[in-house]
């Protein structure tokens, strides 16, 4: 046993097993799957859903699921079940266009007030406040007026612009710390201008922690988009979208017709839960990476 | 930080409040009118469409509406600051009078649905925080997070098929039936739409609370307070709740529009006589009138309890008192 | 040859406005100068606006009153700092404290190390941006392997030598390091200090090194300032101000560090200072070559 | 004398998404009443977790993998929460690194120190408790304390918060008083006062102390025993003689080397080569191996069991093994007496 109390001082230690990468916890599967299933069908709605989802069937009003129409029919007549996927793809649409408005308005503003000297800053976030204490259905039916007829375009830009204060705030909080940090000090004391530092070093740090407003913002848009044509204030009865669907209920309460109530109302409800579990990962693992700076 | 500097903050927030409301008034003025549409039905009712031109002319400048829009603001401003908002063109009524005859609906429902909403989240918060990651605390996560997800108005409507049309427990439509009815029937009224509202918003703040009070259990003072030999419930309650509540009291200052904005949607598809109906009926309509003193009176509601919650941030705060007087250390 | 005076700070003076009408003096008339090659340390405790000074001298703050020649170059001056900005933020250089947030986490070490090289516009001398990183890596000791890693899964000591790297890219003649070691170990404090000795050493470039643990700046710097509520008290060699201390404050300054020792330790009494304001009326005097002492005005009359 | 405290073989685990990392390896040791023993070591070699698993004040996540704390001589290692609660405070408790930090902001100080006070005497009087809180005040040396009951942490400076702190620690008249890092947060000046304050009240009122620090500057001013803390484990244990004059472990002697008053006049200071391990995967063998110019190839292979020196002095090297080959420490290893 010599050789073992043999000075050796040190030696350089063996490589540490590469770290092995680990299935992220709480990953929200389920959601990402349903929801691709449910973007897929509607992007590919022509395929399978074969009957005209505008036609009415005058003779099959309000029927129940069944063999000839498998999710029924609504109280004009419509097939449901090719209503849902064309419609889908209208409201999906909408979400994802009016979240880009909402999140390019919000940055810019954000960005904008986070950088502006004090006087300005101020100015801009009372206007936000002004904005946001307009009820918020009020302000998309008055920019709706403004905008002229309702189109799911129009539609789109209306909700984006209505829902974009949040991310403003956001950002512009984010924009406000990042500027004090050293790493800002830093590269400006080494000649970054303005648009260096926000492309190179802010841009990439609050990015993350808005994705998951992006996300939220697009549930919220899809959202709006039902309500307001359920109410009758956003898009017309023959635009077929899931909420458009959904402004013949009353009738159909009225005859006791639960599918044309609970179909669309389901469909939509599982997107806004799929959109929104995703969301919450989003943001779980944005703060989890904070921690871990 | 004297009295006198104090009530000079004070003013002067008061004064952009003032001006706050002034913009919003001013704009939402112009854009209504850009909208299109015609007031006139609101008055006149089918009669427009069987109106001649000249009748129409004098119709509209019986109503003022022929004035370029700048003359028509200053002459509503002119009146508005002497309280005289015009009348409803659809009620035909003072536009005051209107609101006033359904405003006591909706603070019915909006206070109740803020007191459930409130209370509820508190608890609901305080639970999961004490049960953090354990299994209550992930059931509540989830359910809250899907009953958010639902849409009010569908929520409504399924909420009708359930209770009203298959089990037929309550009814569906209205604050009261007709021919009165005394509080049973009242209450048998609200508590579809009180639901509805409570779900719609009661997750987000339970949240919010467990979050501000996980935020609290994991600062440093908690160890010391441990190590005094506090128990974890008085560490909850006297510590942690009680740092947490004045920027919780604050939120519940700055939601008061939220939850009685949010009752829109549910007075709509229950057509409850609340000020939700009668916004939803003045902008579909252009009334006018009415849309414009139901803006001034959401705005002012928003503005002010904004406020209310920043003096409830200062006066119960002592951190944020000291801020104000930063600078002065150590007597 | 006489010394060359790179860096002269006269009476710079310095608020941080609370509230409208009260503000906080962080730096009061502070002068200070630093010849050309040498490591001047600036002490002092937390709120005595040593980092204050520091900012100041990169033109991250703008001082109230006073000036700051560079190389006779007044950098307060807008007009003289935009004619000279290239040069200035190129021989300037600086070093921050806590190594974890002044590094960008989500820029990997080797466009950290070529940050400074890309906003100047330097055209690399050894062919390529990361060729250039990897040897400035090398240089302060750590492995090109660190290259494609970013901050936070680098330690504290390691993160730091990325920030000198970045401060040596650009062969500064004067290099800033606002406290660079305070917030790390014992163990890798020793090699972060020589790894700035040897540098400077090799470099020749100045130094300010700004600090709060004494005992490092006894060691590194050839001349010391200790500061107090935002003024100079007292600057000397640093084997001359260590030696023998003049002014109270650095009296009770040096005594309060305990020595490593239980038996001398333990029968030691540290002094206490309370001279809560500084008395307005003081003098700054030579009290013996090169050792500058501010005494009560009060004492001398 | 009876043992107060006694850890026996206490290993500490926190299970994070990256792995368990190992934060305190088999760790023993043992407190008498009225001692002072200092724990040294770097940044995240185990000497905070230690204190805070003992009076479980650790996250969930953290778990007490295997061996036990006697207090007493009864067991606690595995009382639960409601258990604890009445212990800590009275049989022990703790003074936190953070003065800034480590007070609720929105309570005020009277408030704070009278809370402990009430928790292990809820049928107080008002007067009496109110005196008692002037009493403690007075004690950790916060200047006309009426004025200042009423006052909240913000209005404090560094300093005062660790008096009003050490105060609230003290207040339940606790047999262990564990101070972690107590005065790294602070000025040199502030720190010398609140050194002398400790070691004034420890005098006073007998409190044995546990007293974590990296500094050993602080540990020769306050510490009749030193126990050296490498990668979650107690590598050399002694009285502070014997640790300061007559270190055994090679990462003991490189601590002394280190420090910068031992290097006067030299060109470089002496700097311990290399970083810690991580605490995820330790290393095989001796942790320190890898950073210890006289590691033994055995090192590599086996960690060292603890060595006694004297009755007093264990340290865990390889070097004290018989069949090591003889070593001098180097000059500055040991600070020699005189």
């Amino acid at each position: 046993m010599n050789g073992a109390f043999e000075r050796v001082g040190i030696r350089p230690l063996p490589p540490e097993p590469a770290a092995k990468p680990q299935r992220r916890r709480g990953a929200p599967v389920l959601s990402a799957v349903l929801l691709s299933a449910i973007a897929a069908g509607c992007l590919a709605c022509g395929l399978f859903a074969a009957k005209d989802p505008s036609y009415m069937d005058l003779e099959h009003c309000a029927v129940p699921p069944g063999n000839a129409f498998w999710f029924g029919t609504d109280t004009m007549g419509r097939d449901i079940f090719s209503m849902i996927w064309h419609g889908g793809r209208l409201s999906l649409f909408i979400g994802v266009t009016a979240a880009a408005v909402s999140t390019v308005l919000g940055v810019v503003f954000g960005a904008v007030s986070g950088c502006a000297p004090g006087w300005l800053d101020a100015a801009l976030m009372r206007l936000t406040e002004i904005w946001l204490s307009v009820p918020s259905l009020l302000l998309t039916v008055l920019l709706q007026a403004a905008l002229g007829r309702a189109s799911p375009l129009s539609l789109a830009l209306v909700i984006g612009a209505s829902d974009w204060t949040a991310i403003a705030k956001v950002v512009r909080t984010e924009v406000r710390q990042l500027r004090n940090s050293e790493y800002i000090l830093a590269a400006k004391s080494m000649g970054g201008g303005f648009f260096y530092l926000l492309r190179r070093h802010l841009a990439p740090n609050f990015i993350p922690s808005i994705l998951f407003m992006v996300v939220m913002n697009v549930r919220t848009a899809i959202a709006a988009e039902s309500t307001l044509s359920f109410m009758g204030l956003g898009l017309p009865l023959e635009t077929v979208t899931w909420g458009s669907m959904l402004s013949l209920s009353e009738k159909a309460l009225l005859s006791g017709a639960w599918w044309i109530i609970l179909i669309p109302g389901g469909f939509l409800t599982v997107t806004l839960l799929c959109v929104t579990s995703l969301g919450d990962y989003l943001r779980k693992s944005a703060s989890r990476r904070e921690r871990n700076l | 930080m004297s009295i006198w500097n104090m009530a000079l903050g004070w003013g002067k927030r008061l004064l952009t409040l003032l001006l706050s409301v002034f913009l919003l008034v001013t704009a939402v003025f112009y854009v209504s009118r850009l909208a299109p549409g015609d007031p006139l039905v609101a008055y006149y009712g089918d009669r427009v469409e069987r109106m001649t031109p000249d009748e129409r002319a004098w119709a509209k400048d019986r109503l003022g509406l022929n004035d370029p829009i700048t003359v028509q603001y200053v002459r509503w401003l002119g009146r508005a600051l002497h309280g005289d908002f015009g009348i409803s063109y659809q009620y035909k009524m003072d536009a005051a009078e209107v609101i006033a005859s359904r405003a006591g609906n909706t603070l019915i429902l909006g206070g109740a649905g803020f007191v459930l909403t409130f209370s509820l989240s508190l608890l609901l918060g305080v639970l999961c925080a004490w049960h953090e990651d354990g299994p209550l605390d992930r059931v509540l996560c989830k359910l809250g997070t899907a009953a958010s997800c639902v849409p009010e108005f569908w929520l409504s409507l399924v909420f009708i098929l359930v209770f009203s049309i298959t089990l037929r427990w309550l009814p569906s439509s209205g604050a009261y039936s007709i021919g009165g009815g005394g509080l049973g029937d009242r209450l048998a009224h609200l508590a579809l739409p009180v639901s509805v509202v409570v779900a719609g918003h009661l997750w987000y703040y339970a949240y919010m609370v467990r979050n501000r009070l996980l935020e609290e259990v994991r600062a440093d003072y908690v160890l010391l307070a441990k190590s005094k030999g506090l128990t974890k419930g008085r560490v909850m309650f006297r510590h942690c709740l009680r740092n947490a509540l004045p920027s919780y009291l604050s939120l519940m200052a700055i939601s008061v529009p939220h939850i009685l904005g949010g009752t829109y949607i549910v007075e709509t598809v229950f057509s409850y006589p609340g000020l939700g109906t009668l916004s939803y009926e003045s902008t579909r309509y252009q009334d006018y009138n009415l849309l414009m003193l139901l803006c001034l009176l959401s705005g002012t509601v928003v503005m002010v309890s904004g406020m209310a919650a920043q003096f409830i941030n200062q006066r119960l705060d002592p951190r944020l008192s000291a801020r104000d007087a930063a600078g002065v250390r150590e007597p | 040859m006489p010394d060359e005076i790179l860096l002269d700070v006269q009476r710079l003076t310095h608020r941080y406005p609370l509230t409208r009408t009260m503000s906080v003096k962080a730096l009061d008339n502070l002068s200070f100068q630093i010849i050309r090659g040498e490591i001047y340390g600036l002490v002092g405790e937390s709120g005595s606006g040593k980092s204050t000074a520091a900012r100041c001298v990169m033109n991250l703050y703008r001082p109230q009153t006073g000036k700051i020649l560079y190389k006779g170059i007044d950098t307060c001056y807008p007009k003289a700092f935009r004619a000279n900005r290239r040069m200035l933020q190129a021989s300037r250089q600086l070093v921050f404290q806590d190594s974890a947030s002044s590094l960008n986490p989500r820029m990997k070490v080797c466009d950290i190390i070529a940050e400074p090289m890309r906003l100047q516009r330097i055209t690399p001398p050894r062919g390529t941006l990361r060729a250039e990183a990897e040897f400035q890596l090398k240089y302060v000791g750590m492995d090109p392997g660190y290259l494609d890693k970013y901050p936070p899964e680098l330690s504290g000591g390691q993160r730091q030598r990325v920030a000198i790297a970045r401060a040596l890219a650009m062969e500064p003649e004067l290099l800033v390091a606002d406290e660079p070691i305070a917030s790390l170990d014992v163990s890798i404090q020793a090699q972060i200090v020589n790894l700035f000795k040897h540098l400077q050493a090799e470099h020749g470039f100045s130094f300010l090194f700004i600090a709060h643990d004494l005992a490092m700046v006894e060691f590194l710097c050839d001349r010391v300032g200790v500061m107090y509520r935002g003024r100079l008290v007292e600057e000397a060699p640093a084997a001359q101000l260590f030696a023998r201390p003049l002014h109270p404050y650095t009296q009770a300054l040096l005594s309060a560090i305990p020595i490593p020792d239980p038996r001398r330790e333990r029968a030691r009494r540290p002094l206490e200072f309370h001279g809560e304001e500084l008395p307005p009326e003081s003098v700054w005097i030579e009290a013996s070559p090169r050792h500058f002492v501010l005494k009560d005005g009060r004492d001398e009359r | 004398m009876p043992e107060l405290l006694e850890v026996k073989h206490l290993s500490v685990s926190f299970f994070t998404h990256t792995g368990e990392v190992q934060a305190v390896r088999d760790v023993s040791f043992s407190l008498k009443a009225g001692e002072v023993l200092a724990l040294v070591g770097e940044s995240g070699c185990g000497k905070s977790v230690l204190c805070k698993s003992i009076m479980k004040l650790l996250p969930q996540t953290a778990k007490i993998k295997s061996g036990s704390i006697l207090v007493n001589g009864a067991d606690i290692t595995h009382y639960r929460e409601r258990d604890m609660h009445k212990l800590r405070g009275r049989l022990f408790s703790m003074v936190f690194q953070d003065p800034m930090t480590s007070l609720n902001p929105a309570m005020s100080i009277g408030e704070q120190i009278g809370e402990a006070v009430r928790v292990h005497r809820p049928r107080l009087s008002r007067e009496a408790l109110r005196a008692r809180v002037l009493e403690l005040m007075a004690l950790v040396g916060i200047d006309r304390p009426e004025e200042r009951m009423g006052l909240y942490p913000h209005h404090f400076s560094g300093g005062m918060r660790q008096r009003a702190v050490l105060a609230i620690a003290l207040a339940g008249d606790p047999a262990i008083l564990f101070a972690d890092e107590p005065t790294t947060a602070l000025d040199v000046t502030i720190q010398a006062q609140i050194l002398d304050l400790l070691r004034d009240v420890q005098h006073k009122l007998g409190t044995a102390t546990v007293f974590v620090t990296h500094d050993l500057g602080v540990v020769a001013r306050v510490a009749d025993r030193v126990a050296v803390m490498y990668a979650g484990k107690i590598v050399e244990i002694g009285t502070a003689e014997e640790i300061f004059y007559d270190p055994r472990h090679p990462y003991t002697w490189g601590l002394l080397r280190a420090l910068p008053a031992l290097s006067k006049g030299r060109d470089t200071l002496y700097a311990i080569p290399g970083m810690p391990p991580t605490l995820v995967n330790p290393p095989r063998g001796d942790a320190f191996a890898c950073r210890n110019e006289y590691a033994l190839a055995i090192d590599y292979q086996e960690e060292p069991p603890m060595f006694q020196v004297t009755d007093t002095h264990y340290a865990a090297t390889w070097l004290l093994d018989p069949r090591a080959p003889e070593v001098t420490p180097p000059s500055g290893g040991g600070i020699h007496a005189g």
